[in-house]
């Protein structure tokens, strides 16, 4: 029995936080949670990056068993997690200080253990610690997005994630089910062995993991929850979900898809790019009339999500490559454009409406400039970051020769384009008095920070090419 | 002998999941639930795996059904009212299951699995992959759990 | 007792459980479905654990097992704080948030 | 640059100057403007004199002013070459120019736009000289072109009223119709040839085909046709007349409408190689004879010496077509004056009558105003064709030469031409300064002779109307050089007969004319009223209803008609498709929306279809 | 040099940005956009007509991952649209110096970001920052037809930009493909202009490539029948989007055909130029005769750029040295032309309030200024010789004639439309009897400004060779290439 734990220090490092605050939290009077554990989640997740940073090897490294296996694009990975949980944190403050609720401290912590289980998602390399960190990370979710007092929309919203998710759960529990039974093993590279064509049984387990997966990204048709869930959580929930469930599943996805059914990467890589333009497409036009910013976002994010998934169709190296740069552009997008609403939003969930946001330009221009920023990056406009990832997807559509795909998601991006500008539109053409309940100063450098980063990795792409090209090295060395 | 039992249980299970799904009382259709349960974990007993089969029987006839009723003991069950049966929801819920079941038979039918030898799998057998090879994801269940409590104790408590 | 008799039970638990989350609006019936739904996966895990012969299937549904208890504890928590604000259990009650 | 820039420019100048003035609303410079083209076109006058000397004593000028257009094997550059052509056209501009800006004084004199008609006036000058002076066909498009903006301004000088502005917009419209046939014959010119100078066009004219010189020569003809108001492209020059009449002498009598007929004159070498002369002489006759049937029938003044410019101009297009190159610019040559003439007396007319142009409200003016009637007569006896007036050697020589060249059908019309010639400038000249004073007394106050400022240059240009004519040896001689003419020697017999038959039909004319409008002894309702003759009477009165049929098939039709179902095309079929494509769009996305129903089941029902669709998605792979 | 001029508006823009005044914003972008007139002067004057090429060629690695590089340049055809581009910036301002009356900090701001995107787009050597820039220019743009617009500015906004980017989306699908076939043939991925230009592609490539620049480029020009939008976002824009839209926009997407398709798809450029001959020909006379037939004074002008495109069009894909020149030509002309347009109904707007053709008329009774520089541009507009639009217009005549003697015929008929609805339209504004009671004429920065273009149109249209002298090495080279 080989252990290796100090690898999954990092991951542990939170877990011990999120425990220790659970403890904190029985000490501390209630006043002073939302600053403490605000500052306490911020240095954890801080310090956390550093330990990513220091821990991941290039070479890959496997712990407890093989269950775990660390490279690059894990401990990429794990930084994107961090950042956008940092972020997440710093909204959270903002927020939590404009609606009150009696768990504070279960907020932050919980949200530790989400990030825990996020952290070990990437990190997985068994089919059983994927799902159960699938698990700590979707109930944390679950938890989160019920926690507020006096907030019915966030409680239907778990609801409808919980029982989404339950049978997304159950449908990749069968998937990986059908795995064991395949190859006797729950270990990726002894699955893996064991697949070599697509019989039935092969194809079917394979058909419920993408299932599962897909419902977890939100494509369509397993989307169904997503506008719901994202409209209805609490917004620093929602860009929880939107950055770090995201990132998690789409890495956990490349990192169990590629070891496992490399052999039938063509197989599943054009059902991916089916699914990814069908996506694309649906979620452009769902968002089309949508007057509520975050559901149009949610929208917004299962079209993003199709683009994403399409890139699988290309050869792996490329495809890893191009769906991390897009993992790095969209997280930052989604935090910074959830971060974007948590800010404007006031009691009675005032300004998370379009119409809420007229003349925004009036009331505050570096916000509306911000938002200019923000919404032109998702819809993928030079020279803001978004457009470099559409530009790799492109890319590597292009080069596996699938130009059709390519036409059809740029289709799907300028359909997108429509709803991206109307909130541009009411922040700078209606004429109206916009919603700006006060604004904190963390919550605003949070979303400032990453305007900022949108606008720098926009001009200058090459730092997180550069990233992703390690990581994508490290990985591929990993699996051959 | 065991094959006739587990055939006999396997029936059940089925049967009382049948029940328990379509039943319009939900207090009845928790005690189909529970006796699907049971008759799932003699199912497990029957195949040989004790410790699993035992598990089952505590974990969801013990502990998981009897939360489910005592959550229902919470509410007015009055107030559930009639349920519409809708029709479209029927037949896709019907075909897609029916889809999937055929899939899955038709995978359990090229399967080669031939004949399940029923070695006893008791606390002890299990044990050893259990705290040895699933270490780590056994510890990540004592958070998963630690999580589920804590939450759902903060998300049920009624807010005043 | 072949590999493809527990294909067949869990096959018939995985269609009914899923025939139940589409079809039933009451709640409590749809998290039994849910259930029924993992145990359909733990059916098979049993089953392949005894033809593989090693015990990580049935290490699994302990798992599978774990999760679906805290699922359920979570669940129920968020159904009984719903009910609070509808006095209904019904998901067509609980459908504020669409289109 | 040299002294062919020197004439051009110096009208320029004067534009500059005036304009200058407009615009700032300068005062000082206001009451002035005059003195700035007097100037200038006097210098221009008496350099385009010594010019005319120097060219008769067997110079030749070619200047290269500057560099225009390079490109490609492209080369034009603005410059002057003056042959004898050129040094005729330069004295007739220049000395109708300098008496029409002496004149205007008097004219616009109460006029508010006093300096802007000057400056206009400096422009127009400037820009017939640049036309005449060119040296290869692109500068002559420039002239062309701008003599045509300077038209337009002039018509329209009184914008604020409707009939003038639209008379500019149909003057420049029709024109543009020549031009466009115009640019492609200079475009056609360049692809053939190589080269847009004349001299390098003209000396290869001979190697290149008949068909292809008919092509370049149609194409030419097109814009002089326009130019020169010639049928069909006529119906622009009596509407022409809402300008004043100054510039109606100027511009539509005696320089720009001649452009044409200077057009096809330089490019002899063309026109004599192709097919297309016979067009040229048959269009010239018909404008020639179907403008004096319209003249016959008109009241305004004006309107009436626009159409025997017309004629005129059509006679010039007739000489061309037989081939008389000089016949047609000694036709141009003594035409400008006299017809000069006649439009500043017409002038002096209006001017007299405080505005009014009806001639049916005039009569008997001679007793006041002796001195332009004198002139006037004497313009009409030129026009008429009576010896020794400079328009019967002119017009003589165009019939003759039609006869002598075998055109037979064209003879007859132009010597019936000739009699309707006489027969409605009689008519104009007796309803005018003869017999019954039809005026009220209101006008009656103002009825005076002229200021000298406006009848001196009526006498200048008597005098070159009655003699001008003796000219013509000289100027066959001195045209030669630069301007073929085909015309067969006949007998002195036959000439004489010609002469006499021409000469008697406009006796014949003046007769008549005499007979109806002066002696009374007929009614002109005889003809008017009478069952058989009036619709040929409405005919002729709404001209051939040529506007009604241009405005119809043209303006309403391909114009305004077209455009109005283009511009509902474009709004709903083409835009309609841009927006339909986005509502379609938007629809569908309302659609799709309308299946996120909020029910947690549907949505399980949907993963359920979807795991369905990825088992039958990796079946079909 | 070619970088200064570039980020010089950026800085500018910088600075508006951090000024405090909403007033002192004005003579910030006043000083900024002559500044960079001024140096592109300079690289005007100081630009080798003798050696030709790319010159003062900027050069630095961007993203090594896929070889794309920063690279600016200017040949003689991005000197000219560089001229014009800098100079139409620096008559917007003045343009706008009372028109936009509120958020003057963003509206200026915009602006000179506008600026550089646009210079960007003329002077990039390398592909994707060549699309960078032709996409980046379309926030501000629709930002300044959105904010400061009239009434359906939203609409218009809306539509200019998606329907612009729309069309762009197959230029960056074609630019991938270009790339990735390159480098899988010769091993080396590249996104250098000049290096691609070199390559001689397959035609069954060669012809999908085409169509899919050929969609950006259109719209972008636009050519019928993907101009619609152009009326919509004309007639909205406040009058320095008109002139900038007029005066640079639409020449992006001739420039493009230039500088991409032609030298990239030879062959697909030589077999599909009926087809554009065709469009090119519908624009010129259908357009013409829609706006004969508007009645807001803004539309006609803008269905007069549609026609007057049509010209550049024609001359583009005539492949011969007059053609491509005069499009050239025509190009700078129409800047100028329509800018000058679209500022001269602005300020008629400025004072009316309205325009709408039946509620002005007799201006130049109150106006002579006005009138005469209305008169001018009017001409120029027609193609009057002596104004620079009859050097474009002649010589892309001259090219269509010889490409195909129907093209040159039919073409020519715009000499007839065109000089309809515009002198009915100077007719109605200016002519007749005045309907309004009072007007102010020109103050002296309009007159300016006007004046300053108006001299150019004289200048040029005597004095072509000055512009052109630049552009005979450009069009030698281009045509010998293929």
């Amino acid at each position: 029995m080989e252990l290796n734990v100090k690898l999954l220090f990092p991951e542990f490092f939170v877990l011990t936080a999120a425990v220790v605050g659970i403890l904190i939290d029985l000490l501390l009077p209630k006043r002073m949670k939302n600053g403490f554990f605000a500052t306490f989640s911020v240095f954890v997740l801080f310090i956390c990056v550093f330990l990513v940073l220091f821990s991941s090897p290039f070479v890959p490294e496997e712990a407890f068993n093989g269950f775990v296996k660390k490279d690059l694009l894990t401990g990429l990975s794990q930084v994107l997690i961090l950042f956008s949980s940092l972020i997440a944190v710093f909204v959270s403050y903002g927020f939590l200080k404009k609606f009150d609720t009696d768990y504070v401290g279960e907020f932050y912590y919980t949200l530790l253990f989400a990030v825990f289980g996020a952290m070990l998602m990437v990190s997985a390399n068994e089919l059983a610690t994927l799902f159960v960190s699938l698990e700590v990370m979707s109930i944390s979710v679950y938890i989160l997005s019920a926690l507020f007092r006096k907030d019915y929309r966030g409680k239907e919203a778990a609801l409808k994630y919980f029982i989404m998710g339950s049978v997304g759960a159950a449908v990749i529990v069968y998937g990986f089910a059908l795995l064991y039974g395949l190859s006797g093993s729950t270990l990726y590279g002894e699955v893996g062995r064991a697949i070599s064509t697509l019989s039935f049984p092969v194809l079917l387990s394979l058909a419920l993991v993408i299932s599962g997966f897909l419902f977890k990204l939100g494509a369509v048709p397993f989307h169904g929850w997503t506008p719901d869930v994202y409209h209805g959580a609490p917004t620093p929930v929602t860009l929880f979900m939107g950055a770090v469930v995201k990132i998690a599943a789409f890495v956990a996805l490349l990192k169990l898809f590629y070891p496992v059914f490399l052999p039938l990467v063509s197989e599943w890589g054009e059902v991916f790019a089916v699914i990814g333009v069908v996506s694309a497409f649906a979620g452009a036009l769902m968002a089309l009339r949508q007057e509520n910013v975050k559901r149009m976002l949610a929208y917004s994010a299962i079209s993003h999500t199709g683009v994403v998934l399409t890139a699988l169709v290309s050869v792996p190296a490329v495809a890893v490559f191009s769906v991390l740069f897009y993992l790095f552009a969209y997280a930052f997008m989604t935090v910074a454009a959830f971060g974007f609403v948590s800010l404007l939003t006031e009691n009675g969930f005032k300004g998370e409406n379009l119409s809420d946001w007229r003349n925004l330009y009036g009331k505050s221009p570096f916000l509306a400039l911000s938002l200019v920023v923000i919404f032109m990056s998702l819809a993928g406009i030079p020279p803001l970051f978004g457009f470099w990832a559409k530009f790799y997807i492109l890319v590597a559509l292009v080069k596996v020769g699938k130009v059709g795909i390519a036409v059809a998601i740029l289709v799907a991006s300028v359909i997108s384009l429509y709803f991206y500008l109307r909130p541009v539109v009411y922040a700078f053409m209606r004429k109206g008095e916009a919603v700006l309940p006060p604004v904190e100063p963390f919550e605003l450098g949070a979303v400032a920070v990453t305007v900022l980063f949108l606008i720098i990795f926009g001009l200058f792409p090459e730092l997180i090419s550069q990233a992703s090209i390690f990581a994508l090295s490290s990985f591929l060395r990993g699996i051959i | 002998m065991r094959e006739i039992f587990f055939y006999l249980f396997a029936f059940l299970s089925v049967a009382f999941a049948v029940i328990s799904v379509t039943h319009r009382n939900v207090v009845k259709g928790g005690i189909a639930l529970l006796a699907s349960f049971v008759s799932l974990g003699a199912v497990y007993f029957t195949a040989g795996a004790e410790f699993i089969g035992i598990v089952q029987v505590i974990v969801y006839g013990g502990a998981i059904v009897v939360l489910y009723l005592f959550a229902l003991m919470t509410m007015d069950l009055k107030s559930f009212g009639k349920e519409p049966l809708k029709t479209l929801s029927v037949a896709v819920g019907g075909a897609v299951s029916l889809v999937l079941l055929v899939s899955v038979l038709y995978a359990g039918y090229k399967f080669y699995g031939g004949v399940v030898t029923a070695g006893i799998s008791g606390a002890k057998e299990i044990a050893l992959p259990l705290f040895y090879r699933f270490l780590l994801p056994f510890e990540v269940v004592s958070v998963l759990l630690l999580v589920a409590t804590v939450g759902a104790v903060a998300v049920g408590r009624r807010e005043e | 007792m072949t590999t493809f008799d527990f294909f067949v039970l869990s096959g018939l638990l995985f269609a009914v459980g899923l025939f139940g989350v589409i079809v039933r609006r009451n709640v409590i019936s749809l998290f039994f479905s849910l259930e029924l739904l993992l145990n359909s996966a733990n059916v098979l895990l049993v089953g392949f654990s005894k033809l593989q012969g090693n015990l990580f299937g049935e290490v699994f549904v302990f798992f599978v097992l774990a999760v679906a208890a805290a699922e359920a504890a979570v669940g129920l928590a968020v159904v009984v704080a719903l009910y609070r604000y509808r006095k209904s259990v019904n998901t067509e009650d609980f459908s504020i948030l669409r289109w | 640059m040299g002294v062919g820039f020197l004439i051009a420019v110096l009208p320029l100048i004067s534009f500059l100057l005036a304009g200058f003035g407009v615009l700032f609303g300068w005062k000082s410079f206001k009451r002035r403007s005059h003195y700035f083209g007097l100037v200038t076109v006097g210098i221009s006058l008496i350099l385009s004199f010594y010019v005319l000397f120097k060219v008769m004593k067997g110079a030749v000028f070619s200047e290269k002013w500057f560099n225009w257009i390079i490109s490609g094997g492209l080369s034009a550059c603005f410059g002057a070459s003056i042959d004898s052509l050129t040094a005729i056209m330069l004295v007739v501009v220049t000395f109708v120019s300098f008496f029409v800006h002496m004149y205007s004084i008097g004219y616009m004199h109460d006029d508010p736009g006093y300096d802007r008609f000057f400056a206009y006036l400096g422009l127009f000058t400037f820009s017939m000289l640049v036309l005449v002076l060119s040296p290869n066909f692109l500068q002559l498009f420039f002239g062309w072109e701008a003599v045509g903006l300077s038209s337009y301004l002039l018509i329209g000088f009184w914008f604020k009223r409707k009939r003038a502005a639209d008379a500019a917009i149909k003057a420049f419209i029709m024109n543009r119709v020549g031009d466009f046939l115009f640019i492609l014959g200079v475009v056609a010119v360049f692809w053939v040839f190589g080269s847009l100078d004349f001299h390098k066009v003209f000396s290869q004219a001979g190697a290149v085909s008949a068909a292809t010189l008919s092509l370049i020569s149609f194409l030419l003809l097109g814009g002089a046709i326009g130019k020169s108001a010639q049928f069909p492209l006529h119906t622009w020059l009596p509407d022409a007349m809402e300008g004043p009449t100054p510039i109606s002498a100027l511009i539509h009598a005696a320089t720009m409408v001649a452009a044409g007929v200077f057009m096809v004159a330089r490019c002899a070498p063309i026109f004599d190689g192709s097919y297309v002369l016979p067009i040229v002489g048959v269009i010239g006759v018909i404008t020639a004879f179907g403008a004096a049937t319209i003249g016959l029938t008109q009241f305004d003044i004006k309107r009436v010496l626009a159409y025997s410019t017309l004629s005129q101009l059509g006679y010039m297009f007739a000489a061309l077509g037989v081939g008389a190159y000089v016949y047609a610019m000694f036709h141009l040559f003594t035409h400008a004056f006299f017809k000069a003439l006649l439009f500043l007396g017409s002038g002096n007319v209006i001017h007299a009558m405080s505005g009014e142009q009806d001639i049916r409200k005039m009569g008997g003016l001679y007793k006041y105003m002796k001195i332009t009637a004198t002139c006037f007569i004497i313009g009409t006896l030129a026009l008429v064709g009576i010896p020794p007036f400079a328009g019967f050697f002119s017009k003589d020589k165009i019939i003759s030469a039609a006869f002598a060249n075998g055109h037979l059908i064209f003879w007859f019309f132009l010597v019936m031409g000739a009699l309707l010639t006489a027969l409605y400038m009689g008519r104009l000249v007796f309803m005018v300064f003869f017999g019954e004073e039809r005026f009220d007394a209101r006008e009656m106050k103002h009825l005076h002779e002229s200021p000298a400022v406006m009848t001196v240059p009526l006498i200048f240009l008597a005098v070159p109307s009655i003699f001008a004519g003796f000219l013509g040896g000289w100027f066959e001689k001195f045209l030669k050089s630069s301007v073929p003419n085909h015309v067969r020697e006949l007998s002195h017999s036959t000439e004489l007969l010609l002469i006499t038959i021409t000469v008697s039909l406009a006796l014949l004319g003046l007769l008549i004319a005499a007979v109806i409008y002066y002696w009374r002894k007929i009614s002109p309702e005889v003809f008017t009223e009478n069952p058989v003759l009036r619709p040929i009477y409405l005919l002729l009165y709404n001209k051939y209803y040529f506007d009604e049929i241009y405005s119809l098939l043209f303006v309403r039709g391909t114009g305004f008609g077209l455009g109005k179902i283009y511009a509902f095309f474009d709004k709903y079929v083409i835009d309609g498709i841009v927006n339909g494509v986005a509502y379609f769009t938007s629809w569908c996305g309302e659609v799709l929306r309308l299946t996120q129903t909020g029910v947690v089941n549907n949505y399980v029902a949907y993963f359920g279809i979807g795991v369905v669709t990825v088992i039958l998605l990796l079946l079909l792979v | 040099m070619v970088s200064v001029i570039l980020l010089l508006p950026l800085l500018g823009a910088l600075f508006v940005a951090l000024c405090r005044s909403e007033e002192r914003v004005k003579w910030i972008a006043l000083f900024t956009t002559g500044l960079t007139f001024l140096l592109s002067l300079y690289v005007l004057f100081n630009y080798d007509i003798s050696k030709g090429g790319f010159q003062f060629i900027d050069y630095g690695s961007w993203l090594p991952t896929f070889s794309i590089k920063y690279k600016v340049g200017v040949d003689g055809l991005s000197l000219i649209m560089l001229i014009m581009t800098t100079l139409i910036s620096f008559i917007a301002v003045p343009s706008a110096w009372r028109y936009i009356d509120r958020r003057k900090k963003l509206f200026y701001g915009l602006l000179l970001l506008l600026e550089t995107a646009m210079i960007g787009v003329f002077v990039s050597l390398d592909l994707l920052l060549f699309y960078i820039f032709w996409e980046a220019m379309l926030i501000p743009m629709s930002l300044i037809i959105g904010v400061w617009g009239g009434e359906r500015r939203i609409y218009s906004a809306l539509k200019f930009f998606i329907y612009t980017f729309a069309g762009s989306i197959f230029l960056l699908v074609g630019m991938v493909v270009l790339v990735i076939v390159y480098g899988s043939v010769t091993g080396n991925f590249t996104f250098d202009i000049l290096q691609l230009s070199h390559f001689k592609l397959p035609l069954e490539l060669q012809k999908w490539l085409f169509w899919a620049f050929f969609i950006a480029f259109a719209v972008k020009v636009p050519v019928f029948p993907f101009h619609t939008w152009l009326p919509d976002a004309h007639v909205e824009a406040p009058t320095p989007g008109s002139v900038i839209l007029a005066g640079v926009l639409l020449k992006m997407g001739t420039y493009g055909f230039l500088r991409f398709s032609l030298p990239f798809f030879p062959d697909a450029y030589r077999l599909y130029a009926p087809v554009i001959f065709i469009l090119g020909i519908i624009a010129i006379i259908y357009t013409a005769l829609v706006a004969l037939v508007q009645e807001d004074v803004k539309k006609i002008v803008a269905y007069s750029s549609v026609s007057h495109m049509g010209f550049v069009m024609i001359g583009l894909f005539s492949l011969n040295v007059q053609g491509i020149e005069g499009a050239i030509f025509q190009m700078l002309n129409h800047g100028l032309v329509s800018a000058a347009l679209f500022f001269i109904v602005g300020a008629i707007y400025e004072r009316l309030h309205t325009r709408k053709v039946e509620k002005m008329g007799g201006l130049a009774s109150f106006a002579p200024k006005l009138a005469a520089l209305a008169m001018l541009f009017t001409m120029a507009s027609v193609g009057l010789p002596g104004t620079s639009s009859f050097i474009g217009e002649f010589l892309t005549i001259l090219g269509g004639y010889r490409a195909a003697h129907w093209v040159g015929y039919l073409m020519a008929l715009g000499v007839i439309f065109g000089a309809a609805y515009m002198l009915y339209m100077y007719r109605n504004v200016f002519f007749l009897e005045p309907k309004v009671l009072s007007f102010k004429d020109l103050d002296l920065r309009e007159f300016l400004a006007l004046g300053f273009i108006a001299l150019l149109v004289i200048w040029w249209g005597f004095n072509p060779e000055f512009i052109m002298k630049f552009i005979h090495g450009y069009t030698a080279s281009l045509l010998g290439g293929v």
